[in-house]
C-alpha cells in the first residue's frame, strides 16, 4: 500500500498551520514525522485520519485520489490512528473502549463474549495481559490507558498504522514490546507512521524521517544516512547548543528528607534526602509508584508513616495549600487535567500559585501582577505574544514552560517534577532543564521521575529506582548505566 | 465463561498496584444503595401504617409512579449524556392537548395517540438539533423550549382543559387493568423499563450512549456519530414525555394546558436517585425505576400518615437530601 | 392625565383600560379575562391583559407597564390581597381609577370591588356538604397549592363551618396543588387508609373531578363531592350526577361587570363601592 | 482590519503555535453580543411602542429587573463555578418570612434586614457544604434545599402572607426613590453590581472562582481552597437570593411564603443571555446585568404592545432560543 499527501494546506480560521506539506509513505516502513511543538504533525496525521478535511491538498492512496470525510472513511481505506491525546472513554470498560464505534454484534446485540476474548487477546499482543478487560478505562494509568489505544488501533487490522507520540507516558520495558510489534508489522507490510519526540527511538526503530518545520515540508531523509544534528536543525533551523545543558553549582546543606513514607496500599518504605541544588531522579517501570511518591509529598495522598523534613523542621502536610505554604512546588505529569485551567490567560495562570503575592488585602495589584508575568516569560522563554492569550491556544512546550512558570513566582524550596519535559520538543526541552539548573543553582531541591532515561541519566546527580512499590536503589548518576537501572526496576539486581 | 475465555483470562496475572477488588462487584454494590434505601422506607412505612403493604395501595403507588417514571426513562438517556431536559412536562402538555383536539374531532383513539407520540417526538427531535449540532446547552435549550411549548399548549387549547373522550381503547391505555389486578400503567411501565434496560445493557446504540456521555469528542473520534446520537436521545425523551401524556390524558378523561408543569423536576429527582451521574456517562436504567418508585412510595406514605401539606416539603426535601448525600459516589 | 388623550395614539379615541390577572394557567380566570374582553368589545373600550403568572412581583410589573400605557382604569384581579396595596397607590397616585376583581385589595382604598368571597364559599360548600351527608360521617378535604390565598381562604370558610360540627370528623386534609391528577393520588392514597368516607370537599373542581376519579375506581357509593368553580368540565359532572355541587363564582360575570364599572367611572358617573357578584351553587 | 492592527500585528513575530487573531479583541465582540441584542430590542421598541422610551418606563423596568438582577448577581458566581443554585426561590421566601415576623414582633428594621440577610447566609452555606464537602451534584442538592426551604417557609408562616410593616426605613428599601429620581432599589442594584464586578475582577477570591470553575483539579492543586471557594459563593448567592428578598418584602409590603417560585430559572437565563457558559469557568458579571435587562425590557415591551397572555410565553422562549443560538460561543 501507498499513501501519499500532496500539497496539504489547512488553516484554523486565520492561523495557516499547514502550507503546501508532501508527505508518502508506503507499505513495510516506519516513517517518522518530527517537528517541534506546534509544527503541524498532528494536524497532518488527523487529516490523513479523517478528523479534518483539508483546504487544499489532496490524498492519494494506491495512485487513486481519496477524500477522508470521516475517522470511518479513513478506516474503510484502512488507515488508523493513535491519537496524541489520550482518547478512552473512562466510564467505559477496557474492552468497550477497544471496540467503540465498531462493536460485534448479532442480531443487533452487543456480542459481549466475543468482545472479552478478543480484548484480552489484543491486549496480550501489546504486553497488556495484566489489564483486566472489563475494568472501567478511567481507573488505569496513563501508561496502562495507551497500551489500550495501541491495541485498539492494531485491532483494527490497520494497512497505514498512524502512532501520534504514544510512548510519552511508556517507559522502557512496554517500548521494547511495542517496538517489537512494529518490527513484526514491518514485516507484514503495514506502513507505520511515527511521531515522537524522543529521538533515540527514532533512530532505534524507523526507516525514513520527515520534518516538519512551522507548517511547512523541510526535508525527508533515510534514518541510516542522517544524524542528531541534521535532524535538530531541519526542525528547529539552526543548531541546537547544548542538548543536556550542565550545572555549574555544586549541591549544598541536606535540604529535603524523607524517612520510611509509605501509604495505603501503593508505596513503602521510601528514604531519601536532596540537597540544596541537587537534582534526585526517579526511575522505575510503568505503575511502579513513582507519581504516588510526589503525591503524598505534596499531601494530595494521606500517608501512613514516615517523615518529611525540609530544612531541617519536620512538615505535616494534609493538602496542597500546606505543602505550598511550606515551600514545595509541583509540576504534575499531565498539565491538561491538572498542571492548567485551559481557559484561562497565561497571565492567569503563571500567578495562580502566587497571586497574594501580587495583592494586599485581597485586591490584586494588576501593574505588579503583570511587571511578574512579563519578567517569568523572558526568563522562561514562553514563546506568546501576548499574556493574555489562552493557554491552551499555546504549544505543548510552551504550556509546559507557563506550569513551570506558576511555581517560580516564589522560588520553591523544594520542587517536585513528575514527567517534566513529556510531549515538549528537543528545543524546548533544552529550555526546560536550563529552567531546573537555574533553580537548582538558586539552592531548589528538586526531585524529578521521568520515563526518559536518557534524561534522567543526563540530568541527575543520584537517581532512585522504584520497584513494585518499593524502592530497589539509589544510585550515583555519574557511575550508573541505563542497563543497572532497567534492572533494578525490574527487580533484579 | 467459556473454556476458551477461561483459557485467556488465566493466563492474566495481576500486576501489584492493580487493586485486587473486583471493581465490577463493588459497583455492584454502590449501585445497590438506592434500592436498600427503598427497601428501608418500605419497610419503615408498613410498620408506621397498617394500609401501607396492601396489594390495593401497591398497585395505586405503582400506577401513580408510571407517568413519571415513563418520563424518568427518557431523562435517564438524556442525562447518560451529561444533558438535561426541562421541557419535558411542557412537551407532555402539547401532546396531550394535540390528542383530546383529534378525540373531539372525531378521528379514532389509536391515530390521537400516534399523533400525539409523533408530535412528542418532534419537539424532542427539536430539541435534539438545536442542543447537538445547534451546539446550545441543554439547559438553556429546554429551558427555552420549555416555556415556549407552554406558551403552544395554552394557545391551542385556549387555556381551558379538554374533557371528555368517549373512547374505551383510549380510557383503557390509562385505567384499564390486566388480568383484573394490574393497571394497564404499570405494564406499559414495565415494558418499557425492559426495552430501556435492552437497548442501554445490550445494544451498540446504549454503548454508544454512554461513550458519548463519557467523552464526546473521544465518542466521535472513534466513530460515533455523537450528533446523531444526542438527537435520537432527545427525540426519544419526547416520545416518553408524550407516552407519559397518553397516560395521563388517559386516566383523567381530560387534557391540561398546565398539565406536566414541575414534572422535569421529579424525572430528574427520580434518574438521580438512582445513582445516575449528572455528569453522564454513568448510570443505569433500573436506578430510576427505583428512584421512581422512592419518590412515590414517599408521597403516599405521607399521605397515608396525614402528614400536613406544609411539613410534607420539608420531609421531601429532607430524604432527597439525605439519599443523595448517603449515595454521593460521583460528583 | 383625566381627559383625553392627546398623544396621537392609534387607539386614542377609545379609552384604554387595564386588567392585571393573577394566573391565566386556571380556568377560572381565563374565564373572568373573556368576560371582561367580550364586554369590552361590546363596548368600544381597548382593553390590555397582563398575566402576572401567580407571582406578586410579576403583578406589579405588569401594573406599572399599564400605568405607562396610561390607562384610565385599572381592573385588578390580585394574587395576594396584601400584596398589591402598593402597586395599587401607585396607579391612583397617577390618576387611574381602581377596581379590584374576584379577590380584594387590603392596604388600599379602591373604587369599587367587583367580586363575590371565597371564605364565603368555602362556607356554602359546608353548609351543604353537611345537609348532604346529613351532619354526621367523615369528610376529606382537598387542599390547593399550599399558601396560594385562594386554598387559604377556602378552606378557612369551610373550616370554619365543619369544626364547630360533633358527629363530623375530617379524617384527613391534605394538599393537592389545585391539580386533577394530584387531586386523584392523593384521594387514591387517602381511601387506601380509610374506605368509611361520606364527603370530600375539594378546593377546587380539578381536584374534585381526580378524586372522583379515584372514588369511581375503588367502588365506593355514595360520597358526596363538593367541589368549588363550577368550571365547565365541573359543571358537566354535575349533570352527570357525579359531582354533588360546585361553588359557582361566575368568573364571566366578574369580568363582564368590572368593564361595567370601569365605563361609568370612565364617564365620571359614580359607582357601588361594592358589587357583589352573587355566589351560586351548582346542583344537578 | 484597522492600519493600526495591522502595524501591531507586522511588528509581533509569531512563533508557531500562537493563533494571529488578537484574541482579546475577539472575546471582547463575542461578549458585546448580548449587549447588541439588547439595545436592538430596545430600539424595536421604541418604535412599536411610543411609552417605551419615556422615563418613567425606563425606570420602572429597571426597578421590575432589580430583584432578578441580585439574584443573579449570585447565580453568576455559582455557574462561574459550574454550578447551579435552585433554592434562590426558596430562600428568599424563607428571608422574606424571618424578616417579617420580625418587624411584626415590633423589632426595628435593621435587625429584621440583618437577620433575614444572615438567614439567606446560613441557608447559602448549608448548600455549599453539601456540595463542596459533601460531593453532591449541586444541581440535586439545591433541588431538595429548594423543596425543604420552600416548606419551611410555609411552615414559618402557617402558609400566610405577613403584610403590613409601618416602617418608612423598611418601605424606602423597595419603594423609595434616591434623589426623587431613581428608584431605591435600581441604586443598590447597580451598588452590588459595581461590588461584584469589582470582585471577579480584581480579587484574589474573584480569580480562584474562575481557576475553580474552570479546572478544579488544577486550581487544587495550585493551592487554591476549592471547597472553600465554592462555600463562599453559595453562601454569597444565598445573601443575594435574600437581599432580593428585603426588596420583595418592602416593595409588596407583605412576605408571602410561595415567592420567589421559578425566580431561579429567571436568574439562570439572565446568567446565561449574558453569556456566561454553564460548563463554568467562562463569563462575567456585566453580561449578568444585560441579561436581566433583556428579560425585564422584553416582559415590559410585551406587555406594553398588548401581546396575549399565551403568546408571551411562545414569544419570550423563541426569543430566548434565537440569543443563545446567536450566541454559543461555548456550550
Ligand atoms: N485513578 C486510579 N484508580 C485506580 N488505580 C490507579 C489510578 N491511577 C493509578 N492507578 C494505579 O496505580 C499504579 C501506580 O500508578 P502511577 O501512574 O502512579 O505509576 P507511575 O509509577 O507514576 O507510572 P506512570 O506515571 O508511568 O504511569 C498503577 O498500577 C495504576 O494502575
Ligand atoms: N482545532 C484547532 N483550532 C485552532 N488551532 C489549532 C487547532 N488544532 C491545532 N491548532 C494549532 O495548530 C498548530 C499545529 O498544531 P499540531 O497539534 O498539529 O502540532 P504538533 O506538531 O502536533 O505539536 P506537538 O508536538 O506539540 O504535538 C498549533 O499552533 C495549534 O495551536
Ligand atoms: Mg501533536
Ligand atoms: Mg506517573
Amino acid at each position: 500500500m501507498q499513501v501519499a499527501m500532496k500539497g496539504i494546506s489547512k488553516a484554523f480560521g486565520p492561523v495557516k498551520v499547514l502550507e503546501g506539506v508532501d508527505f508518502s509513505i508506503v507499505g513495510g516502513e516506519i516513517h517518522a514525522l518530527m517537528g517541534e511543538n506546534g509544527a503541524g504533525k498532528s494536524t497532518l496525521m488527523k487529516i490523513l485520519s479523517g478528523v479534518y478535511t483539508p483546504d487544499a491538498g489532496s490524498i492519494v492512496v494506491d495512485g487513486k485520489p481519496t477524500a477522508m470525510r470521516s475517522t470511518t472513511d479513513a478506516e474503510s481505506h484502512g488507515i488508523a490512528i493513535i491519537h496524541q491525546e489520550l482518547n478512552l472513554i473512562p466510564q467505559l470498560s477496557v474492552m468497550e473502549n477497544l471496540f467503540l464505534g465498531r462493536e460485534p454484534q448479532r442480531f443487533g446485540v452487543l456480542d459481549s463474549k466475543r468482545m472479552r476474548v478478543e480484548a484480552a487477546i489484543w491486549l496480550n499482543k501489546v504486553g497488556g495481559s495484566q489489564i483486566d478487560t472489563a475494568r472501567e478505562a478511567g481507573t488505569l494509568s496513563i501508561g496502562q490507558q495507551q497500551l489500550v489505544e495501541i491495541a485498539r488501533s492494531l485491532s483494527l487490522n490497520a494497512q497505514v498504522l498512524i502512532m501520534d507520540e504514544p510512548t510519552a507516558a511508556l517507559t522502557d520495558k512496554e517500548i521494547d514490546t511495542l517496538f517489537q510489534i512494529m518490527a513484526d508489522l514491518r514485516s507484514h507490510g503495514i506502513a507505520i507512521v511515527y511521531v515522537s519526540h524522543r529521538m533515540e527511538e527514532m533512530f532505534r526503530i524507523c526507516d525514513k524521517v520527515s520534518v516538519l518545520r512551522d507548517g511547512h515540508f523541510v526535508g525527508e531523509r533515510m534514518v541510516r544516512e542522517t544524524n542528531f544534528d541534521e535532524i535538530v536543525k531541519l526542525m528547529i533551523g539552526r543548531e541546537l547548543q547544548q542538548r543536556f545543558p550542565a550545572r555549574e553549582v555544586e549541591p549544598g546543606a541536606v535540604r529535603f528528607k524523607v524517612e520510611d513514607l509509605a501509604d495505603e496500599n501503593k508505596i513503602s518504605h521510601i528514604h531519601f534526602e536532596v540537597r540544596a541544588g541537587e537534582l534526585l531522579g526517579v526511575a522505575g517501570l510503568m505503575g511502579s509508584g513513582r507519581s504516588e511518591i510526589l503525591r503524598t509529598l505534596f499531601g494530595l495522598r494521606k500517608k501512613t508513616s514516615g517523615q518529611v523534613r525540609l530544612d531541617g523542621a519536620t512538615l505535616d502536610l494534609r493538602n496542597p495549600t500546606d505543602a505550598i505554604a511550606a515551600g514545595i512546588g509541583f509540576v504534575t505529569e499531565d498539565r491538561k487535567s491538572q498542571g492548567l485551567v485551559l481557559g484561562m490567560s497565561v497571565r492567569e495562570n503563571a500567578t495562580l500559585v502566587h497571586l497574594s503575592e501580587y495583592a494586599r488585602a485581597g485586591i490584586v495589584n494588576s501593574q505588579a501582577e503583570n511587571e511578574a508575568v512579563h519578567q517569568l516569560i523572558s526568563e522562561l522563554h514562553i514563546h506568546t505574544r501576548d499574556s493574555e492569550l489562552e493557554v491552551k491556544s499555546l504549544s505543548g512546550g510552551n504550556q509546559q514552560k507557563v506550569v513551570f512558570a506558576k511555581w517560580l513566582a516564589k522560588p520553591p524550596k523544594v520542587l517536585l517534577l513528575d514527567e517534566p519535559t513529556r510531549g515538549v520538543d528537543v528545543g524546548g526541552k533544552a529550555e526546560i532543564y536550563q529552567i531546573m539548573n537555574r533553580l537548582a543553582a538558586s539552592g531548589t531541591a528538586i526531585v524529578m521521575v521521568s520515563s526518559e532515561l536518557p534524561e534522567v541519566l543526563a540530568m541527575s546527580d543520584r537517581i532512585l529506582v522504584m520497584n513494585e512499590g518499593r524502592q530497589a536503589a539509589i544510585f550515583s548518576a555519574k557511575t550508573t548505566t541505563q542497563q543497572q537501572i532497567m534492572t533494578a526496576a525490574s527487580g533484579g539486581l | 465463561m467459556s473454556p476458551l475465555e477461561n483459557a485467556v483470562l488465566e493466563k492474566v496475572h495481576l500486576p501489584s498496584g492493580v487493586t485486587r477488588l473486583n471493581p465490577q462487584r463493588k459497583a455492584l454494590l454502590q449501585k445497590l444503595g438506592p434500592l436498600v434505601g427503598l427497601v428501608a422506607i418500605c419497610i419503615g412505612l408498613a410498620f408506621m401504617s397498617p394500609d401501607f403493604l396492601t396489594i390495593g395501595n401497591v398497585m395505586d403507588v405503582a400506577r401513580q409512579v408510571s407517568i413519571n417514571a415513563m418520563i424518568a426513562f427518557g431523562m435517564t438517556l438524556v442525562i447518560l449524556l451529561g444533558g438535561i431536559d426541562l421541557s419535558v412536562g411542557s412537551i407532555l402538555a402539547v401532546s396531550s392537548v394535540l390528542m383530546a383536539m383529534l378525540l373531539h374531532a372525531g378521528h379514532s383513539s389509536v391515530l390521537a395517540v400516534a399523533v400525539g407520540i409523533l408530535a412528542g417526538a418532534f419537539m424532542g427531535w427539536v430539541n435534539g438539533i438545536v442542543i447537538a449540532p445547534g451546539k446550545v446547552a441543554p439547559f438553556i435549550a429546554t429551558l427555552a423550549t420549555m416555556t415556549l411549548l407552554r406558551g403552544v399548549a395554552l394557545v391551542l387549547s385556549q387555556g381551558s382543559p379538554i374533557s371528555d373522550f368517549s373512547s374505551d381503547f383510549f380510557s383503557m391505555l390509562g385505567g384499564g387493568y390486566f388480568l383484573t389486578l394490574i393497571p394497564v400503567p404499570v405494564v406499559s411501565m414495565l415494558v418499557v423499563f425492559a426495552l430501556f434496560w435492552f437497548v442501554l445493557k445490550k445494544t451498540v446504540f446504549g454503548r454508544h450512549v454512554y461513550a458519548t456521555g463519557g467523552n464526546a469528542e473521544a465518542a466521535r473520534l472513534s466513530g460515533v456519530k455523537t450528533d446523531r446520537v444526542q438527537i435520537l436521545v432527545y427525540t426519544l425523551s419526547g416520545i416518553m414525555a408524550a407516552i407519559a401524556g397518553v397516560i395521563l390524558t388517559s386516566r383523567l378523561n381530560s387534557a391540561q394546558p398546565t398539565a406536566g408543569a414541575g414534572y422535569e423536576l421529579d424525572a430528574i429527582a427520580a434518574v438521580v436517585l438512582g445513582g445516575t451521574s449528572l455528569a453522564g456517562g454513568r448510570g443505569w436504567i433500573f436506578g430510576t425505576l427505583v428512584g421512581a418508585l422512592l419518590i412515590g412510595v414517599l408521597n403516599n406514605g405521607l399521605n397515608l400518615l396525614g402528614v400536613s401539606a406544609f411539613y410534607q416539603q420539608v420531609i421531601k426535601g429532607a430524604v432527597i437530601l439525605l439519599a443523595v448525600l448517603l449515595d454521593r459516589s460521583d460528583k | 392625565r383625566q381627559g383625553p388623550d392627546t398623544r396621537g395614539d392609534s387607539t386614542s379615541a377609545q379609552p384604554t383600560i387595564g386588567l392585571s390577572i393573577s394566573t391565566l394557567n386556571n380556568p377560572f380566570f381565563v374565564s373572568l379575562r373573556d368576560g371582561a374582553e367580550a364586554e369590552a368589545k361590546a363596548k368600544g373600550i381597548k382593553l390590555i391583559t397582563v398575566d402576572a403568572q401567580d407571582d406578586p412581583a410579576k403583578q406589579i410589573a405588569g401594573v406599572e407597564d399599564l400605568i405607562q400605557k396610561r390607562i384610565k382604569v385599572l381592573l385588578i384581579n390580585p394574587t395576594d390581597s396584601d400584596a398589591v396595596a402598593n402597586v395599587v397607590k401607585e396607579a391612583e397616585a397617577a390618576g387611574i381609577n381602581v377596581i379590584s376583581l374576584d379577590r380584594r385589595v387590603n392596604g388600599a382604598e379602591v373604587s369599587a370591588h367587583v367580586g363575590s368571597d371565597n371564605a364565603t364559599g368555602g362556607k356554602m360548600a359546608a353548609e351543604f356538604l353537611l345537609e348532604k351527608i346529613a351532619d354526621k360521617g367523615n369528610v376529606v378535604e382537598l387542599e390547593g397549592t399550599p399558601g396560594s390565598s385562594a386554598a387559604r381562604e377556602r378552606g378557612k370558610g369551610f373550616d370554619s363551618v365543619i369544626d364547630g360540627q360533633p358527629d363530623v370528623k375530617v379524617i384527613a386534609r391534605q394538599p393537592a396543588d389545585f391539580d386533577r391528577v394530584k387531586g386523584l393520588s392523593v384521594m387514591e392514597n387517602i381511601l387506601q387508609r380509610n374506605k368509611n368516607v361520606q364527603g370530600v370537599f375539594a378546593q377546587n373542581d380539578e381536584m374534585a373531578l381526580g378524586a372522583i376519579r379515584a372514588i369511581e375506581e375503588d367502588g365506593l357509593k355514595n360520597v358526596v363531592v363538593v367541589g368549588f368553580d363550577a368550571t365547565a368540565d365541573g359543571v358537566a359532572a354535575v349533570k352527570a350526577g357525579k359531582l354533588a355541587g360546585t361553588v359557582q363564582q361566575k368568573p364571566e360575570l366578574i369580568g363582564k361587570m368590572g368593564v361595567d364599572a370601569a365605563q361609568l367611572l370612565i364617564d365620571g358617573k359614580p359607582v357601588d363601592k361594592e358589587i357583589p357578584v352573587p355566589l351560586a351553587l351548582i346542583t344537578q
